[in-house]
């Protein structure tokens, strides 16, 4: 809670620093009390914590994935300095990723629909804006519209499914409405399923699962790079751990009825997703795709046995997001030198930059799920929980659409690698270091999965 | 005293010794230095092949047998074969003749070869071959055999295409090591067979237990084994390789490719002769293929031009006399005719080497003529040789084919029918070698028969021993009938446990009346060539002018041709076929296709996402529409 | 601890060469090779086969799903991790000649490869075992990435994947495997073979195929071959002697240690179709061979029928047969090595690897022949020479194991003869061609680093009871409950 | 009293004419529109059920719904005018240009 | 009597929601809405909603809506400038909204059979203070997290929509 709170601390210090004209260590500190705030959580692991009439609680789950949201958060804005420092809008920017942030936090430490509805459009609102933050580029512009008016639409659903779950069961609150559900099964009315579905589909379309995903390569590819790291992390962490926290711990009993559509959503999500990216010649756009795919794997690793899979979805979830910002990181200094973020700005990258193209093959090879890097004990982490549920057939379709997945995550890699007189990127010492970390922390989580995986669960 | 096991592995180690020494120094030694490593070496072997010879001969008959284990080879899991050496009666005669016909071609060739560039480099080869051919008969196992079995095949590989430079050379070469293989193929199989059914590829081992083996699986065992032997031995189908072979110097074809090489496939039945002797079907088998190659290679050698190609039919037909000798169970009349025509075959390859030597490398008989003036020790060395293949008595040929004919009258006198014939021809083809190359008109060039002169004394001198020993070497094993004492088949007894080794069941009327009649035919067929390339002075037709059979028989019954079409194309055609139709074009392109299938489909599938936010809202909804209708009605 | 060493020196030293001035990197790279080498030799010398648990070693990894770090070597795997250890050096040796933009890179990706390669081969953890497989697959496709021919990419990129998707369903089978164990899973060697026994035939048949895919693709058996003549080819002459020389051998060892034991079942049911497979391999590549224009193609397709004759062999299940893999295992690496080795000394020198474009080389560099041609007979399994013993050993067992296709596995040594005595007799025979008169003799630096390899040709082939002796036991013991199991089958 | 189907009815078929307008019209200004209409049946619909179920929740939710709908609009409409400085149009078609 | 209101209001929402999506000028269209909303104003009254009534009113018909009419205005969109989507198309929207429709409907019955029903006591959830009292003890932190997010849109908003000085 005292995190929440000194997020949303930060979004206030950075709209007053724009009066008080002290936007030059703005940066600095928005880093450090994001750090801080991760820190309030070290004693609480082991602690349940109630908060407001039991509308937030701070259980382990919360904790764990609070403190992973706001350290990637702080990841973020180290490499993210470019976005902010200089422009007109440092400040109104800053302020809107750190609600973005409380709404994160919100989103998964909910014990109430209200929050949980709150900190979604928290989160969403704020990012309509930020994608649309470079007013000039049109792409940007479309990238905020269409997010706009899919992004409101899909509320629309979600709360038409809070409203007939609330009116079924005569609540807001998760464990009463997860009682209550798991006492009356049979008696519960035709409409509650169809906001249990509506609720699904309404979150499913924040984590952009197939077929509700096509906002996510457009918005993606439109957004500013760092915003779509942010959004590919960040959010992507959030809305997962909220789609989690609906579907594993408060519609537990019915579970059995919702997989079945869920697994179809996961096939279409692997091939869709996985087969679209592989013709995809801007990177940044094929990134989206993968981003979109990586939820497949998150939810057969969830409808397999969701209890088991706290542990490795946060650990999935942790691994992603360090991979996705170095991916993202070099993107953007490739992207801001080049001018363009295709694969051809990236060939001859070796040539020039041969740690960027280090540490973009790691976080490639990690995303497609290659060992000895993190992204490879995620997928297994997945695989094997899919098995261990029998889930055969799920786990060949997997298997397939991970190999089309090496397809694309290949390309960059061969284009990096391939001779070509090419311009150097520059990075400066501090992007460096911070990419060197991820890069290690990427390597360092693929040979000692062991802490983070049992952290949940 | 040295212990005489020592001295046995002595024997096949100095000639590697030579081998060493000189393959590796080749280009720092001079050509003295390494002729006398070389001849040096075999000298020794030589020597201490005698001192075993002696020492066996010191031993009881049924102990003369001396086993020696060097190394544990390959041996693991219950298979186990060593390096041993095993001396008795049939290695340690061929012994003899390996180290001392080699030794004197490794003298005849200082003067063959003294001005090639790659002197020494012949010699390191020559040594090597010594050392696996000795390897070969020594062996105490199938495996150790199999060694040096292969082993010579790569030298006479080596050796043939010693001239690199020429691809004609160099095909011969390859043909030889792949027809090899062919058979080594069958004797690999053969052997691992024993090993399978035995337990263990010792002789002693194998041979101790051979009768408890059923009848098939020895026949097979002892087909695939004499499959070896056709490849080895160049018997039908696997002979082709031998005449191409004469590509190698003619030393080379001396010992190799007639006196010792190509008679391991003799050697190995006469080895295996317990195997054998078990087998009807087997020996039947050594028996037809032999007779048939006797034959066939004889009727070749007629209408051959070249010199040595004559002579590389004929040790063809001849090693097909052999194996009719081991068909008929008669294995001492084949190693003895295995001694002898080492004798002579080395001989006349020698004499027709000086021959060519002389006349500057021309090796067309047809190029020859009169050269009995020019060449005076090579004539009669050379006259010497032809008498004893043809058989005329005292000399060697006589008492060993005489041998075989009377085995093979015993046995069956439709088989001694062709073996008389396939002689006959011999006589005849090589008289008409004969007279061509050294009686009648000089139609060599008048540039060559300018420098013609006699070989030098390093070929004169082996030319004569051989010569003596072609003369003496038939009373090593005079019949009976003749007052002899078939000492030679005594000695080899041992080694052929069979029941009938060496002897016949012919009277001594009935063997005289064969003797006769065959030395008869003998002159007569001696006449006829005489009338015909003496007298009425004719010389074969050139090439192109030969009509009908003589030019099928001209063209090797255009056997080659044959293989060329049947095996040969074929398969490189389906090598092309296998290469750019199923690799390329079936397994890659199903692979490849998987890909462009993912590309393609991704193609199609991109454009789903059309970028028009109408569209994405309305597959929302239909989705939503889709899932809750499915869902609810599933409920409800 | 030995054990640990050997597979994290490579890594260290992978690490500190960085550390080091690019031009020195690669006699870095030699010297922690040869101290790899020296280790592993010393524990040569004290290796006693009855005692191999002594080099066992075994920590928690992740223990909250079974997985351990556990390494060990038993006769088998310290074969193969001596082949590691000791070609490592020789392919270091071969390349410091070869000009080099990022040495440091190249020499620490070698050294990961060795990393991985040991780990493969010493790993008793099904997880572990599968990890360090996949991770030798990186530093080798860098390598072919970054310093192949032509064309590389999209080349390199099938290999990487094929090889994959093929680890992919060995990960599946494994992790099948790793859910029949009972109470809290593990990934333990002894574990998986337990419930791997246990399973039904079919189930076992299941497993066979997952397993046998991936090592198959590894290997590789025919039809799964397609990647590898074009991966040799444009692979760096480094990059190709690591493929075949070392990391094929995964395959094998894969097939010994992780599948005849964990399914005796299914290999009962399913080993004749894989034999059969293999066997076509061995003469269809063969065939193919003859009509390659290219020489290190050639080798490829070379190479490809002598996996299928081990392939064969292993599959055999039976101890020759096994031993006899092994042991050619050995001699087809060291002979992989050389052959690539004069490939890229002949092509770099004529600017061409087309046979028909050279020939009369050997007028000009009668070193290079003769060692060409000890190689050659190595290749076409001379005895003597390394070839034979293996050979011999895997026709014996494959003999036995079916006459028919003992017989056709045999023709290779015919048809090995027919292509390399083709491809020799023109590239290094006959008159003198334009481009063969570029090729100069062996330099000293060659001669280091080729005698060694003749030598151990001949060793091999001559006494080759030590290395037998080493995997022995081993070999018995894997087979035990093997052949226990068929017997009560049957 | 009302029966509560009669306003989970009219609250559907409200939904569904927010959804038909979002689908049917090209102007964006209009969609948004639409999806406030979409809101509003939401409302009522929770409304009803907070009287049927004699919950103030869901009344409290509605408030919170507004305020959300209200904060949507504004930014909406800001995203809006900044497309429309732009594109010079509401059209939703013209934005597609970030495809395939 | 209330049945007949409610059909009444029923009605009118229902038409004119029905002409905000077909009128063909966007300022009718803003009308048309605001009618909408006071019916369903006018349900809240019948459900005794009184409060949220007020609410609803001040919020949708006098802010949003006049935002509406505001950005219509300053982007002069008041003429039918739009270019209508293809018959296909809305024959398509408008078969896809009735699929929809049905698939509401037909799972909206057996709303009677709910478990925790307790409808008809006559304490007035809907008024001020029983509202007040809810909103500021169970619900106080939604109501302060609200606060959060109007002051995130307002500055998404600034930052937006303010033109840039070149």
């Amino acid at each position: 809670m005292n995190a929440l709170l000194i997020v949303c601390g930060l979004g206030f210090i950075s709209l007053l620093s724009e009066i008080f004209n002290l936007k030059k260590g703005l940066h600095v500190v928005v880093v450090l009390g994001l750090i801080g705030a991760a820190l309030t959580f070290v004693g609480d692991l082991n602690v349940t914590t109630r908060y407001f009439s039991n509308m937030l609680i701070f259980d382990r789950f919360s904790v764990v994935f609070s403190s992973l949201i706001i350290t990637v958060a702080a990841a973020w804005f180290c490499i993210a300095r470019s976005y902010f420092v200089g422009d007109t809008h440092q400040t109104d920017r800053t302020a809107l990723v750190a609600f973005t942030v409380v709404g994160g936090i919100m989103m998964v430490s909910f014990h109430n629909m209200a929050i949980l509805f709150l900190g979604i459009e928290i989160l969403s609102i704020a990012l309509y804006v930020l994608a649309g933050s470079n007013k000039e580029s049109f792409f940007s512009n479309e990238a905020a519209f269409k997010y706009f008016i899919m992004g409101s639409f899909a509320t629309g659903f979600l709360l038409m499914g809070i409203a007939l779950v609330y009116g079924s069961t005569g609540s807001f609150d998760i464990a009463v409405i997860s009682n209550h559900v798991a006492s009356n099964r049979a008696a519960l009315p035709g409409f509650f399923y169809v906001g249990l579905f509506l609720l699904l589909i309404g979150i499913s379309f924040k984590i952009s699962v197939v077929p509700f995903h096509f906002w996510a390569p457009d918005v993606y590819a439109g957004s500013p790079t760092l915003i779509t790291a942010f959004m590919s992390t960040v959010v992507k962490i959030a809305a997962v751990g909220a789609f989690y926290k609906i579907f594993a711990q408060c519609f537990l009993s019915v579970q059995a009825s919702v997989s079945g559509t869920i697994m179809v959503i996961i096939i279409l999500t692997l091939l869709v997703a996985n087969i679209t990216a592989v013709y995809q010649s801007n990177v940044k756009r094929m990134l989206a795709y993968s981003s979109v795919a990586q939820v497949g794997y998150i939810l057969l690793g969830l409808i397999s046995d969701s209890a088991m899979f706290e542990g490795p979805l946060f650990y999935y979830l942790a691994s992603y997001a360090a991979t996705s910002l170095i991916a993202f990181a070099i993107l953007e200094r490739v992207e801001s030198t080049k001018g363009t973020s295709t694969l051809d700005a990236f060939a001859g990258l070796y040539s020039k930059n041969p740690f960027a193209a280090f540490c973009m093959s790691i976080a490639l090879l990690s995303l497609a799920g290659i060992p000895p890097f993190a992204g490879f004990f995620a997928k297994y982490s997945v695989l094997s929980i899919a098995i261990g549920a029998n889930h055969l057939e799920m786990v060949v379709i997997a298997i397939i659409t991970s190999l089309i997945g090496v397809y694309y995550y290949f390309k960059p890699v061969m284009a990096m690698f391939t001779p070509n007189a090419s311009v150097e990127v520059v990075f400066n010492t501090g992007e460096k270091f911070i990419i060197g970390l991820l890069t290690l922390l990427v390597i360092l989580m693929g040979l000692l999965p062991d802490k983070l995986i049992s952290i949940l669960g | 005293m040295v212990d005489i096991k020592v001295l046995i592995s002595c024997i096949p180690l100095f000639p590697l010794l030579g081998f060493l020494v000189i393959g590796l120094n080749v280009h720092k030694l001079s050509h003295k230095t390494s002729s006398y490593v070389a001849c040096g070496s075999v000298l020794i072997s030589f020597f201490l092949s005698i001192i075993v010879f002696a020492e066996l001969l010191g031993l009881p008959p049924d102990q003369r047998s001396l086993n020696v284990t060097i190394l544990r080879w390959i041996s693991t899991m219950g298979f186990s074969s060593n390096i041993a050496f095993l001396v008795d009666p049939l290695s340690s005669v061929m012994l003899l003749v390996i180290t001392g016909v080699g030794f004197l071609i490794h003298v005849y060739s200082i003067g063959y070869m003294h001005d090639d560039a790659g002197f020494s480099r012949f010699f390191s080869y020559l040594n090597l071959f010594i050392f696996f051919m000795l390897l070969l008969v020594l062996g105490s196992n199938y495996l150790l055999m199999f060694v040096g079995w292969e082993g010579v095949g790569l030298c006479s590989y080596l050796l043939i295409g010693f001239w690199f430079k020429n691809h004609d050379y160099n095909k011969a070469a390859n043909k030889a090591f792949i027809m090899n293989r062919i058979g080594d193929l069958g004797l690999l199989l053969g052997v691992i067979l024993i090993f399978i059914n035995f337990g263990s590829i010792d002789y002693e081992m194998v041979f101790a237990s051979a009768s408890s083996v059923n009848v098939t699986t020895l026949t097979w065992i002892t087909v695939l084994l004499f499959i070896g032997a056709m490849g080895k031995s160049a018997q039908i189908p696997l002979y082709t390789w031998l005449p191409d072979a004469m590509a190698g110097p003619t030393p080379v074809s001396a010992l190799i490719h007639a006196a010792t090489m190509v008679t391991a496939g003799v050697y190995m039945v006469a080895r295996n002769n317990i195997l054998y002797s078990l087998s009807p079907v087997a020996l039947q088998l050594v028996l037809v293929v032999g007779l048939c190659t006797a034959l066939f290679a004889a009727t070749i050698a007629l209408m051959q031009n070249d010199i040595k190609k004559v002579l590389a039919y004929s040790t063809v037909s001849q090693l097909g006399l052999m194996f009719v000798a081991l068909g008929l169970g008669a294995y001492a009349s084949g190693i003895f005719h295995m001694a002898t025509h080492a004798f002579f075959k080395a001989l006349l390859f020698l004499g027709a080497g000086s021959v060519i030597h002389a006349l500057q490398g021309e090796q067309d008989i047809r190029r020859m003529g009169g050269l009995k003036k020019y060449l005076p020790v090579t004539y009669m060395t050379f006259f010497i040789a032809v008498l004893a293949i043809s058989g005329i008595p005292p000399f060697a040929g006589f008492f060993s084919k005489d041998e075989i004919l009377a085995h093979a009258f015993a046995q069956n006198p439709l088989v001694w029918g062709i073996a008389l014939l396939a002689s006959l021809l011999t006589v005849f083809y090589m008289f008409r070698l004969f007279f061509l190359t050294f009686f009648g008109n000089a139609r060599a060039g008048e540039g060559i028969m300018h420098h013609i002169h006699e070989s030098p004394k390093s070929m004169a001198v082996p030319l004569i021993v051989l010569a003596i020993l072609s003369f003496i070497g038939g009373f090593m094993n005079v019949p009976g009938a003749l007052g002899g004492s078939t000492w030679l088949a005594d000695y080899l007894s041992p080694a052929f446990h069979s029941d009938f080794a060496g002897e016949h069941h012919l009277d001594h009327t009935t063997e005289y009346m064969l003797m006769a009649s065959v030395v008869g035919l003998t002159v007569i067929v001696i006449a006829v060539a005489y009338l015909n390339f003496v007298k009425k002075k004719k010389v074969p037709l050139e090439d192109g002018q030969l009509r009908g059979a003589a030019s099928m028989v001209y063209h090797k019954y255009y056997v080659d041709e044959i293989y060329d079409r049947t095996v040969v194309r074929p398969l490189h055609w389906f090598a092309r076929i296998a290469d750019d139709v199923i690799e390329k074009l079936a397994l890659d392109r199903l692979i490849n296709s998987v890909g462009q299938l993912i590309t393609g489909s991704s193609n199609v599938l991109r454009k789903v996402q059309n970028g028009s936010i109408g569209f994405y809202i309305f597959v929302m909804v239909l989705s939503i529409i889709v899932i809750l209708t499915l869902t609810t009605v599933a409920e409800l | 601890m030995m054990t640990i060493f050997l597979i994290f020196w490579p890594l260290v030293i992978a690490l500190g060469i960085f550390a080091f001035k690019p031009a020195n990197a690669k006699l870095v790279a030699f010297v922690s090779a040869l101290v790899e080498l020296a280790v592993c030799l010393f524990m040569f010398v004290g290796f006693d086969s009855r005692n191999a648990t002594a080099w066992n070693y075994q920590i928690p990894w992740v223990p909250s799903l079974g997985i351990n770090f556990s390494v060990g070597m038993d006769g088998i795997s310290f074969l193969l991790v001596l082949l590691t250890t000791g070609l490592m050096p020789f392919i270091i040796l071969s390349s410091f000649k070869t000009p080099n933009q990022k040495p440091a890179d190249f020499y620490a990706l070698m050294l990961l490869m060795q990393m991985a390669l040991v780990g493969v081969f010493t790993a008793l953890d099904g997880f572990l075992f599968y990890v360090f497989w996949e991770m030798a697959l990186i530093p080798i496709y860098f390598i072919c990435l970054i310093w192949g021919d032509e064309n590389r990419a999209p080349v390199t990129f099938k290999f990487f994947v094929y090889t994959l998707a093929g680890s992919l369903f060995m990960l599946m089978a494994l992790l099948y495997l790793y859910y029949q164990t009972p109470g809290a899973h593990t990934f333990d060697i002894q574990a998986l073979y337990k419930a791997g026994r246990a399973l039904s035939s079919a189930q076992q048949g299941v497993i066979f195929w997952g397993l046998f895919l991936a090592f198959a693709i590894k290997m590789p058996v025919f039809p799964f071959h397609t990647w590898q003549p074009d991966t040799y080819t444009v692979a760096p002459m480094e990059g190709t002697m690591l493929l075949s020389g070392i990391m094929l051998k995964m395959g094998f060892y894969g097939l010994i240690r992780w599948l005849l034991p964990v399914v005796p079942l299914g290999v009962h049911e399913w080993a004749l179709t894989a034999v059969v497979l293999s066997v076509i391999g061995i003469v269809y590549a063969s065939i193919i061979a003859i009509n390659q224009k290219d020489f290190k193609r050639l080798i490829a397709y070379a190479s490809i029928a002598h996996v299928g004759l081990i392939s064969a062999g292993v599959l055999t299940s039976s101890k020759i047969g096994l031993q006899g893999a092994l042991i050619q295992m050995l001699s087809h690496g060291i002979l992989a090595f050389a052959l690539f080795y004069i490939c890229e000394i002949i092509s770099t020198r004529a600017s061409t690897r087309t046979i028909s474009s050279l020939g009369g080389i050997r007028v000009g560099a009668p070193i290079l022949t003769t060692v060409f041609v000890v190689v050659i007979l190595g290749t076409v399994a001379l005895p003597f020479t390394s070839g034979f013993v293996g050979e011999f050993l895997l026709l014996n067992a494959l003999f036995q194991y079916n006459y028919i296709l003992g017989a056709l596995g045999g023709l290779t040594i015919i048809l090995g003869a027919v292509y390399m005595l083709h491809a020799f007799q023109y590239m290094m025979l006959g008159k003198h061609s334009p481009q063969a008169s570029r090729v100069s003799d062996l330099t000293r630096h060659e001669k280091i680093v080729l005698y060694p390899i003749v030598i151990l040709i001949f060793m091999i082939g001559i006494y080759p009871d030590p290395l037998l002796q080493i995997s022995e036991v081993a070999v018995a013991d894997l087979l035990e409950g093997f052949s226990n199991f068929s017997a009560k089958v049957k | 009293m009302i029966p509560i189907e009669y306003y989970l009815w009219l609250g559907a078929v409200l939904f569904s004419i927010g959804v038909l307008g979002v689908l049917y019209r090209r102007n964006a200004i209009i969609i948004f529109m639409c999806i406030e209409l979409m809101l509003n049946a939401v409302n009522l619909i929770m409304v009803a059920f907070s009287n049927y179920l004699n919950d103030a929740g869901g009344q409290v939710f509605v408030f919170f719904i507004m305020a959300v709908a209200a904060a949507e609009v504004a930014v909406g409409l800001a995203i809006l005018v900044m497309t429309y400085r732009n594109t010079k149009s509401t059209d939703i078609n013209i934005l597609n240009r970030l495809k395939w | 009597m209330t049945l007949n209101l409610f059909y009444f209001l029923s009605f009118v929402a229902v038409l004119s929601a029905l002409m905000v999506v077909f009128s063909k000028n966007p300022v009718y269209s803003v009308l048309y809405l605001v009618i909408t909303f006071f019916a369903i104003g006018g349900h809240y009254i019948l459900m005794k909603a009184e409060f949220l009534f007020i609410v609803h009113l001040i919020v949708y018909a006098g802010a949003i809506m006049v935002l509406f009419l505001y950005v219509i205005m300053l982007l002069n969109l008041n003429k039918e400038t739009e270019p209508h989507k293809s018959n296909i198309l809305k024959f398509a929207a408008t078969i896809c909204a009735g699929l929809l429709l049905m698939v509401f409907v037909g799972s909206m019955k057996g709303a009677e059979t709910l478990t925790n029903a307790r409808a008809n006591n006559e304490t007035m959830i809907g008024n001020v203070k029983n509202l007040g009292m809810v909103l500021f003890t169970d619900y106080l932190l939604p109501f302060e997290i609200a606060s959060i997010l109007l002051l995130t849109a307002m500055v998404g908003v600034v930052m937006l929509a303010k033109s840039e000085k070149k």
